[in-house]
């Protein structure tokens, strides 16, 4: 547990590098801000709308199977540290296991939701 | 002097006791090892990253037949230095209409996700600030955290092609993952540790690297780590001539800075992993442990880099249907043959 | 002060925590809220079976396993709960969970 | 106080807040944030908990899919992210009575209850002793979690995917009507 004190130390000092930047920059930088320099950049043309639209539900799909395959891949990690000491039946195990997950890829192939368009 | 690991051992020693002297327990010891281990690791990370974006100048450049900076130092060395410092005092525009929190959030999420790695990267012999017993898996798991940054600035921005770049972008990311960590899965069967020290050590002869036992893994880490940093062939993202750029559309001067930094720590950082699975890490004949390690390191962050001005872009449906339909099948493929190769024999 | 920290502290912050997403998931309109708050009622459970795991088992880890298969019934639950959440957008045009009354009689 | 204790009251401010404003906050997409970060603090728990594995697979799957997944619907049903809309119900006072004394119950039942700890070291943490465990004696669950997985992917492929052919929306039909 002790090991993790340096992830600790690096994300809080990740964070203040990063501040402290940004306070430098804040220090030496011009400030003079106008409606048309903060507009929402889009080519030079008038935004029309808030960005927040409607999505194409395909990212959706993609992120769903992605899910369950990291799931997957969080069962396979402890399998693989261990299946040399224990052998056949291990293979076997992780066989069924991902034999099974890949009939839902394959589903996913055959119904076409693997294509973008 | 070049063996960096026992300066790192006498510096770490006058630290304890010089804290130890001021009057304060182990954990204090510990705490101001590591502070000072980090900030080290925040200004190599920086000068390394001036100096991989000077490179990626100069071999675009060369690859074009230009010649690329050359007016700031010798052959434009400084080129990079001076951006950095022009960025620095650029105006930081905040448009009106951004969800403000996140918007400044997003790009420290991505940085502390980049720079968070270097923790458990073995450098070299000794060269490891923490050797977690969960090394590889901690990579993994942390550098998810840069997809919430690139979310976070795609959502806050209020503009539709940071949206679109920041979902894209999202979408191409966490497919090539599963790929990716089915061929870290690969190496782990052989290995049986999580450990970032203990899988260098294991590779300490030039026979013994994991990339002649684990080649269709190697080929399939290396494809899906391109895609993971965004590089070209994959880098729709950023895909400027149709969305501006990205996520980072209405991001300037320090924020944007941040971004920038973070995709190349991050293209050193799946160089350096794949170093350390697949090329045998520090180990080397001669030269000091680091030295190979930044050798072998350097030489990964130059191929992705020639590839950039080699490669055409992908088309979005076939970087998706690459990812899903050829990647992950053989990826899964790899997986059983390795095994039934350990089984076996 | 000096606080030893032991299992009833791990227990007693994870009935808070549990009991923040009950409130949650009581009081959310938006589905995807709800759902939010499913998840840290899980999360909260998850922190009560490692820590029996540490303190009460801490050889044979079995609150370990059992929180890992919680977390891949949390991924299961999320997908496909997220995909009724968009079907309900698609029908209703909204996912107000005060709304969605087509199954009653 | 010693290093562990100030850590865990760190982590629990972190996860306690954090959850209190993933149930309150106005904006969803604020909200999944915060649900990171709770979920961050709880896989520093299992963290102090020696469970180190447990503790990055909760931030690979709860982080790195499961919250991505949810952002990706906040974004498919875009105006629920507007602040406008009253995010709670009517029930606000009623689900504050019933969180607290649920909460005082369990806290009642917990300080009666004597616990019993069991001493021992435990395993190393970098996943051999999950993996034994899975192989071994869990062997029948570790399988049915992944038909569970096949049958959560199927079935929200089927609910999900927009299929114009097969499952026409209403306006489409009476599109259809009037053309005809």
């Amino acid at each position: 547990m002790s090991e993790f004190a340096a992830i600790a130390v690096f994300l809080v000092l990740g964070v203040g590098f990063v501040l402290f930047n940004f306070l430098l920059s804040n220090l030496i930088r011009p400030k003079n801000p106008n409606p048309i320099k903060q507009s929402t950049y889009e080519c030079g043309e008038t935004p029309v709308g808030p960005a927040w639209i409607q999505f194409n539900v395909r990212f959706y799909i993609f992120c769903l199977i992605f899910v369950i395959f990291d799931v997957e891949i969080v069962f396979l990690f402890p399998w693989a540290l261990v299946f040399q000491s224990l052998g056949l039946f291990a293979f076997v195990e992780m066989v069924i296991f991902v034999g099974i997950l890949m009939f839902g890829l394959l589903y996913a192939w055959k119904k076409g939701l693997l294509r973008w368009y | 002097m070049l063996e960096l690991d026992k300066l790192i051992g006498f510096v770490g020693a006058q630290i304890a006791a010089l804290v130890t002297a001021l009057g304060l327990g182990p954990d204090w010891v510990t705490l101001v090892q590591l502070v000072v281990a980090a900030l080290t690791l925040i200004g190599f990370a920086s000068v390394m990253v001036l100096g991989l974006v000077y490179a990626e100048r100069k071999v675009s450049a060369h690859i074009q037949m230009r010649v690329g900076p050359m007016r700031v130092g010798w052959h434009g060395i400084l080129q990079t230095l001076a951006d950095a410092v022009k960025l620095l005092q650029k105006e930081d525009i905040t448009p009106s209409n951004v969800d403000r929190a996140i918007y400044f959030w997003a790009p420290i999420v991505t940085f502390v996700a980049a720079f968070a790695v270097y923790a458990v990267i073995p450098f070299g012999r000794g060269l490891v600030v923490t050797d977690l017993n969960i090394g590889i898996l901690y990579i993994l798991a942390i550098t998810t955290f840069g997809v919430i940054g690139l979310l976070m600035a795609g959502w806050s921005s209020n503009n539709k092609y940071s949206l679109l770049g920041g979902f894209r972008s999202a979408a191409q990311v966490v497919s090539y993952e599963v790929p990716m960590a089915l061929a870290v899965i690969g190496v782990v069967m052989l290995t049986q540790t999580l450990s970032m020290v203990q899988i260098v050590g294991q590779q300490e002869k030039f026979y013994q690297w994991y990339v002649w036992r684990q080649p269709i893994g190697f080929l399939i880490y290396f494809v899906a780590a391109t895609a993971e940093v965004n590089r070209t062939p994959f880098d729709l993202p950023e895909a400027d001539s149709e969305l501006v750029a990205g996520f980072v559309t209405e991001y300037s001067g320090m924020k944007f800075a941040m971004f920038f930094l973070a995709e190349f720590l991050n293209m050193f950082t799946v160089a350096a992993i794949g170093t350390t699975l697949f090329f045998g890490g520090w180990n080397g004949p001669v030269l000091p442990s680091w030295m190979w390690f930044l050798i072998k390191t350097l030489a990964g962050v130059f191929v992705l880099m020639w590839m950039r001005w080699t490669y055409p872009r992908l088309r979005v449906d076939q970087l998706m249907g690459f990812a899903w339909k050829f990647l992950l099948p053989l990826a899964i493929l790899n997986i059983l043959i390795t095994g039934l190769f350990v089984v076996l024999f | 002060m000096h606080v030893e920290i032991g299992l009833s502290h791990y227990l007693a912050l994870s009935a808070i925590v549990f009991c923040i997403g009950v409130f949650g998931m009581l009081t959310r309109r938006n589905g995807i809220g709800v759902l939010m708050s499913i998840e840290l009622m899980f999360n909260a459970v998850n922190i009560t079976l490692v820590a029996f795991a540490r303190y009460v088992t801490p050889v044979e880890i079995t609150g370990q396993v059992i929180a890992a298969f919680t977390i891949a019934v949390a991924a299961a639950e999320a997908t496909v709960a997220l995909a009724i959440v968009l079907l309900i957008y698609q029908h209703h045009r909204g996912i107000d969970v005060d709304r969605i009354n087509i199954m009653k009689w | 106080m010693d290093t562990i204790t100030l850590v865990f009251f760190a982590l629990a401010l972190l996860i306690i807040t954090s959850a209190l404003f993933v149930v309150t906050s106005k904006n969803i997409f604020h909200s999944a944030i915060f649900l990171i970060m709770a979920l961050f603090g709880a896989a520093g728990m299992f963290v102090m908990l020696e469970a180190p594995f447990l503790a990055a697979a909760q931030v690979l799957i709860y982080v790195g899919a499961i919250a991505i997944l949810m952002i990706f619907a906040v974004m498919l049903t875009a105006r629920i992210a507007d602040e406008s809309i009253i995010h709670t119900n009517e029930q606000v006072p009623a689900g504050l009575a019933i969180a607290l004394g649920l909460l005082a119950v369990i806290l009642y039942g917990l300080w009666n209850t004597p616990l019993t700890i069991h001493g021992g070291t435990p395993p190393s943490g970098g996943g051999h002793k999950l993996g034994e465990l899975f192989l071994t004696t869990f062997v029948l669950p570790f399988e049915v979690v992944s038909v569970l997985l096949l049958a959560a992917l199927v079935g929200a492929l089927i609910i999900a995917r927009r299929d114009p052919g097969a499952t026409p929306r209403p306006n489409d039909q009476s599109a259809e009507q009037t053309g005809a």
